[in-house]
């Protein structure tokens, strides 16, 4: 007999359950659990596993696209999801948070949730190419924020980097709503046979489950129902142990080597040891197959001596997989591992008593069936109320705001504030060249990849407004939703699909459980209007300091298809004399933007408007141009508007920056005009010998457009409103970001 | 005056680079070698300092920035040159 | 030609090195695992970038003594052609097959961008087909390509025109904010005596075709053909 | 047994980490840090060697291995435990 606290509710509270939960696992059970039971079901129901507040309303997501759309082969419920691009080849993506973890140890917390993403998508079969990161930091001048800016940074490059996967693109935003709890969310999509895909479900009585991968230590044990699932408190830093090193170099190995033996036919199913390790990987895979499972958990390979039955199922060692082999081929199975210097163990069996069961010593401390631990696990409906000052917040009355007296200036401060700088200095860190496909590197809206061999290529592009978020989740989380597909249209490739990340406060609290709802509702209706399927994703609630929660901020990780890479477009101008064109028609607002947060310190007012069915005529526009190859740029307007959207055009440009002459009609205030940042526009340039091709376009998609003027001179001038040197403005937005995070000023031009 | 200061994993922590040094040397038939841990070594030097105030200034100093706590323990020593 | 391009564990741009080689530039191409001895009749040999062996303790320390790096040693000292690129560059002077050392860039960050070199002698195998002066748009990604000496062989290097490649601007002129990563005298790559063996900190296998922003790297690997 | 070996740059040759570190030292206002060297520590756990034999097999891991000596010096000490 092994010594174990006795188990009793009170253990069970502390163990985050609450007293009717514990109340269900003694009927589940018709026993009192044993203390390994406790922290299996612990973990199993907690809401980073079990996500028992959100799963009602993720079934609201579209997980199939329009007809004609390219064939979903994995939705949601998988380890990842897989979009076809043509018969033979098929992408696999899905975007994942570590947010808690990153914030305790912010090098290796982000190293680790760029590990567990690559490892959800390799266990698929599918080779992992591509990666990016959402990150939000508080305010750039809260003195916490640099250090943990530059240990987030330099966790997701040490692992993306080590491991060759490279990252393409992402996001960073700085707001005072992140100041107790950053978001780093992370992003991976690999590339598979239609015909090589594998899932996680246990099948074949009898058939030998094998641990693969990094020894077992005390990592991380109970970070997924202490850390994802609870707020954070002054107590937090009690649980530093829980913090959970990185290995890369284990995890290449782990990727070449099971990419290998996934050619091969050994194996019925492999997952990854992820959040609750080796217990939510026994019980899914058990789960899926509607099998059983029993472990023998002398046999799992340890780093420490004396690591005990409830560590062993708890712990969250990085670098793990589990695998159901072929029964009888566990050799050859030990042997692909062998020349990759890895070590397979057998530690189990695959059973038909739908049971979980782990023995320890001889002596069995697990005995839990498995539906219990998933389909039957609690489900809440949690009351949700529209917090009180929302539509107060939503007033604005701009005409009592003061005209600014010097709209260039106005627009430098724009482009130096954090949150509109240039993100140089974060993709710098990256590695995103490895595999040899990135066709547009970090620095226009969509980063672009081609697929080897096939001429077809991938966009991808990560979005979140938190700020529309905030003051109306609904749109807000539309507009996350169209303006991923928008930075996608833009640069010639068409969405087709998502991975989301819902990052939110507590759902125990009904504004944000409300704020939840309004999110995802909005999301599906923009999805269903533009034929988006959601096929992945995650939720983390609890993202909260002292009970004040977080910003609303659902990621969107958008993924769309290039039937000819060649056909990409970037955002930035490329010839002298070209026309400046503006398609889509600007609307009378400044409500949530940019420019009254920064110039006017204000978060108030409504998010702009989505005419979603304009939405989707001016993407369809944006496709069939970047396939005729009208365009030499095309930019979408996002924060900060039509100035810093032109600025961006002109400066963003890595060969150097371009200037442009622009007038601008029309008898909106100075501010709406230049800094307003309504939907559904775009800055595009092209040949004056194109423009009749446009014109022909823009009329059939019903779409308004406006001349602006052409590229060209060593200034941006806006008519009447500001004329600004681009070399100089081109310096203070590519290194704004640098001063502010080291505090070292750069004087040379490069 | 120098302050010898000593970094090293916790050790619950896993050392990745502590383990792939044991696995070289175990290649190039040093199995005698048992477990490796790889940590950090620094030497500050100091000016101006009494070796009390040396003491409780490196204190400081290993906290604040030298080791990063949540992971790593230290220690030092303080040595007139 | 015939060329071995190793994998080492930890390799990460021997498949980016393969396709360039085989897919891109049409050559006959192995890949040399690091458990074996046979170099497959190979004509030259290619280390490719990477984390071998997690770059734990020095980058390229532990790669350089697996089973495959006693070959290339022979096949190096025999006169054979050897590029070693980024990692690849640090196993070829942790081997003792280049002068010097690498060590973290000045920043300390790692750094990914395109950078521009200047040819500074084609008296190389993987340079003789380049002129002298030439400037090269290659990319960098590193943590640790500072490269570093003593005086000495600084001095060596120098006299003997082994310093092969040097990060310059846009004129071509050796600056200090051309310098990426603070390395001595802007080096970015270096040769022994004999000019068969190149190491430098610049990809030149990611710079073989113009939809991924550049062919400058061909000269490298073409250079290594005319001969 | 267990070795406890010590590898510190070369004098002669640039120290990025030891000059981060100083630098950083110094924003946080420890204006009485002089110069610091960044080296690595390197706890080797050692079965079945007599002393003398220990002394010379880690000699020969550190000039081997453990040590770069174009740019590192090195030095250890065996201690009973
Ligand atoms: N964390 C990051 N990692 C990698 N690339 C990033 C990151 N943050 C921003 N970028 C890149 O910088 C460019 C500008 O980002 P952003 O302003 O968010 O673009 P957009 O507004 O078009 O969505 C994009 O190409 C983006 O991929
Ligand atoms: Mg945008």
């Amino acid at each position: 007999m092994h010594n174990t606290p006795t188990v009793t509710e009170q253990l069970a509270l502390d163990h985050g359950l609450t007293g009717d939960e514990y109340r269900r696992i003694l009927h589940a059970l018709s026993r009192t659990p044993t203390f390994e039971e406790l922290g299996v079901f612990s973990v199993m129901w907690s809401e980073h596993c079990s996500y028992k507040s959100s799963r009602r309303f993720l079934r609201q997501f579209p997980t199939t696209t329009v007809p004609g759309g390219p064939e979903i082969l994995q939705g949601p419920g998988e380890n990842a999801g897989i979009v076809a691009v043509d018969d033979d080849l098929a992408v696999v993506f899905k975007i994942e948070s570590h947010n808690h973890p990153s914030f305790i140890e912010p090098y290796h917390g982000a190293a680790t949730g760029v590990g567990g993403i690559i490892r959800d998508v390799f266990t698929m079969g599918a080779r992992p190419i591509a990666s990016l990161n959402s990150l939000r930091f508080g305010a750039i001048d809260h003195p916490r924020t640099p250090h943990l800016v530059k240990g987030v940074v330099a966790g997701i490059g040490g692992y993306g980097n080590c491991v060759g996967v490279p990252t393409v693109g992402g996001e960073v935003y700085f707001d005072a709503g992140y100041n107790g709890n950053i978001l780093v969310n992370a992003f991976t999509l690999g590339t598979i046979r239609a015909d090589r895909i594998f899932r996680a479900s246990a099948a074949g009585v009898g058939n030998p489950v094998m641990y693969v991968g990094s020894r077992t230590g005390r990592d991380g044990i109970h970070g997924a129902s202490l850390l994802a699932s609870r707020e954070f408190d002054a107590k937090s830093e009690e649980l530093r142990p829980a913090v959970q090193v990185g290995d890369p170099f284990t995890e290449k190995l782990l990727i070449e080597a099971c990419l290998e033996l996934m050619q091969r036919d050994l194996i019925v199913a492999i997952q990854d040891m992820g959040a609750a390790g080796l217990t939510s990987s026994s019980v899914e895979m058990a789960g899926r197959g509607g099998t059983g499972l029993s472990l023998n958990l002398n046999k799992i390979p340890t780093r420490e001596d004396n690591i005990s039955p409830y560590e062993l199922l708890l712990s969250e060692s990085q670098e793990r997989m589990l695998i159901v082999a072929k029964a009888g081929c566990e050799q050859d199975v030990q042997a692909i591992f062998a020349r990759w210097d890895l070590q397979a163990e057998v530690v189990g069996h695959v059973t038909d008593d739908g049971l979980f069961r782990a023995q320890w010593d001889g002596e069995e401390v697990i005995r839990i069936p498995i539906p219990a631990l998933t389909d039957d696990a609690p489900v809440y409906e949690r009351p949700a109320q529209q917090p009180a000052d929302f539509a107060a917040r939503q007033q604005l009355d701009i005409s009592t705001l003061p005209l600014p007296s010097d709209y260039g200036q106005v627009l430098t401060r724009l482009l130096t504030s954090p949150n509109l700088a240039s993100k140089e200095w974060v993709f710098r860190q990256y590695d995103s060249f490895v595999c040899g496909n990135t066709v547009v590197q970090p620095g226009s809206d969509a980063a672009i990849i081609r697929l080897k061999g096939t001429g077809k290529g991938i966009g991808l592009s990560v979005d979140c407004n938190s700020r529309y978020c905030l003051l109306d989740p609904y749109r807000g989380g539309m507009i996350a939703v169209v303006e991923g597909a928008r930075n996608l249209a833009v640069s010639g490739a068409r969405p087709v699909a998502l991975s989301d990340c819902l990052n939110f406060g507590s759902p125990e609290k009904p504004e944000v459980m409300w704020q939840f709802q309004q999110a995802i509702a909005g999301m599906r209706d923009a999805c269903l209007a533009l034929g988006l399927a959601v096929v992945s994703g995650n939720v983390s609630f609890y993202n909260e300091t002292e009970g004040k929660p977080i910003p609303p901020t659902p990621t969107v990780a958008s993924v769309g298809i290039l039937s000819d890479v060649t056909h990409h477009v970037t955002q930035w101008f490329k010839q002298e004399g070209d026309l400046i064109v503006l398609l889509g028609d600007t609307q009378p607002t400044l409500g949530a933007s940019e420019y009254l947060a920064v110039v006017h310190g204000l978060v108030a007012g409504a998010p702009p408007e989505v005419n979603l069915d304009q939405e989707k005529r001016l993407q369809q526009l944006c496709l069939t141009a970047a396939q005729q190859q009208v365009f030499s740029s095309a930019h979408d307007i996002a924060e900060g508007g039509l100035a810093v959207a032109l600025a961006e055009a002109c400066i963003s440009r890595p060969e150097g920056a371009m200037g442009a002459r622009v007038t601008l009609d029309g008898n909106l205030r100075p501010d709406v005009l230049l800094f307003g940042e309504s939907q559904s526009r775009v800055i595009v340039s092209l040949p004056a010998a194109s423009l009749p091709l446009l014109q022909t376009l823009t009329h059939a998609a019903h779409i308004p457009y406006a001349m602006l003027g052409e590229v060209g001179g060593s200034d941006l001038i806006i008519t009447d409103y500001l004329q600004l040197p681009i070399a100089h403005l081109c310096h203070q937005w590519r290194t704004a970001l640098t001063q502010q995070i080291t505090g070292v000023r750069t004087s040379t031009d490069q | 005056m120098l302050a010898k200061v000593y970094v090293t994993p916790k050790k619950a922590i896993l050392d990745p680079q502590g383990k792939a040094i044991a696995h070289s040397l175990h290649t190039l038939e040093y199995n005698e070698v048992g477990d490796v841990r790889m940590g950090k070594y620094l030497e500050v030097r100091l000016q101006g300092l009494s070796r009390a105030q040396a003491e409780q200034r490196v204190e400081e100093m290993c906290r604040r920035l030298l080791a990063n706590l949540v992971m790593e323990d230290f220690r030092f020593e303080i040595v007139e040159e | 030609m015939k060329w071995g391009i190793v994998t080492f564990p930890g390799s990460l741009d021997d498949r980016d090195s393969l396709y360039g080689l085989g897919t891109v530039l049409g050559q006959h191409t192995v890949n040399l695992w690091h458990k074996d001895r046979d170099l497959k009749g190979v004509e030259a040999i290619v280390l490719p970038g990477g984390f071998s062996y997690g770059d734990y303790l020095r980058c390229g320390a532990l790669a350089r003594f697996s089973p495959i790096m006693q070959s290339v040693i022979e096949f190096a000292t025999a006169g054979g052609p050897v590029l070693g690129m980024c990692n690849g560059f640090q196993i070829l002077c942790e081997s003792g097959l280049l002068p010097g050392a690498l060590v973290r860039n000045r920043s300390l960050s790692y750094i990914c961008e395109w950078t521009r070199i200047r040819v500074e002698t084609t008296r190389t195998r993987f340079t003789a087909g380049c002129s002298a002066g030439e400037i090269l748009r290659l990319p960098i990604k590193h943590g640790e390509g500072c490269y570093v000496t003593d005086e000495a062989t600084l001095k060596t290097l120098k006299d003997h025109g082994q310093i092969v490649f040097r990060y310059v601007d846009a004129t071509g002129q050796i600056t200090e904010s051309a310098n990426p990563n603070g390395t001595l005298h802007n080096i970015a790559g270096v040769t022994n005596k004999a000019g068969n063996v190149v190491g430098l900190m610049p990809h030149p296998e990611h710079a073989l075709e113009a939809m991924l922003g550049g062919e400058d790297g061909r000269k490298l690997f073409l250079s290594a053909l005319a001969h």
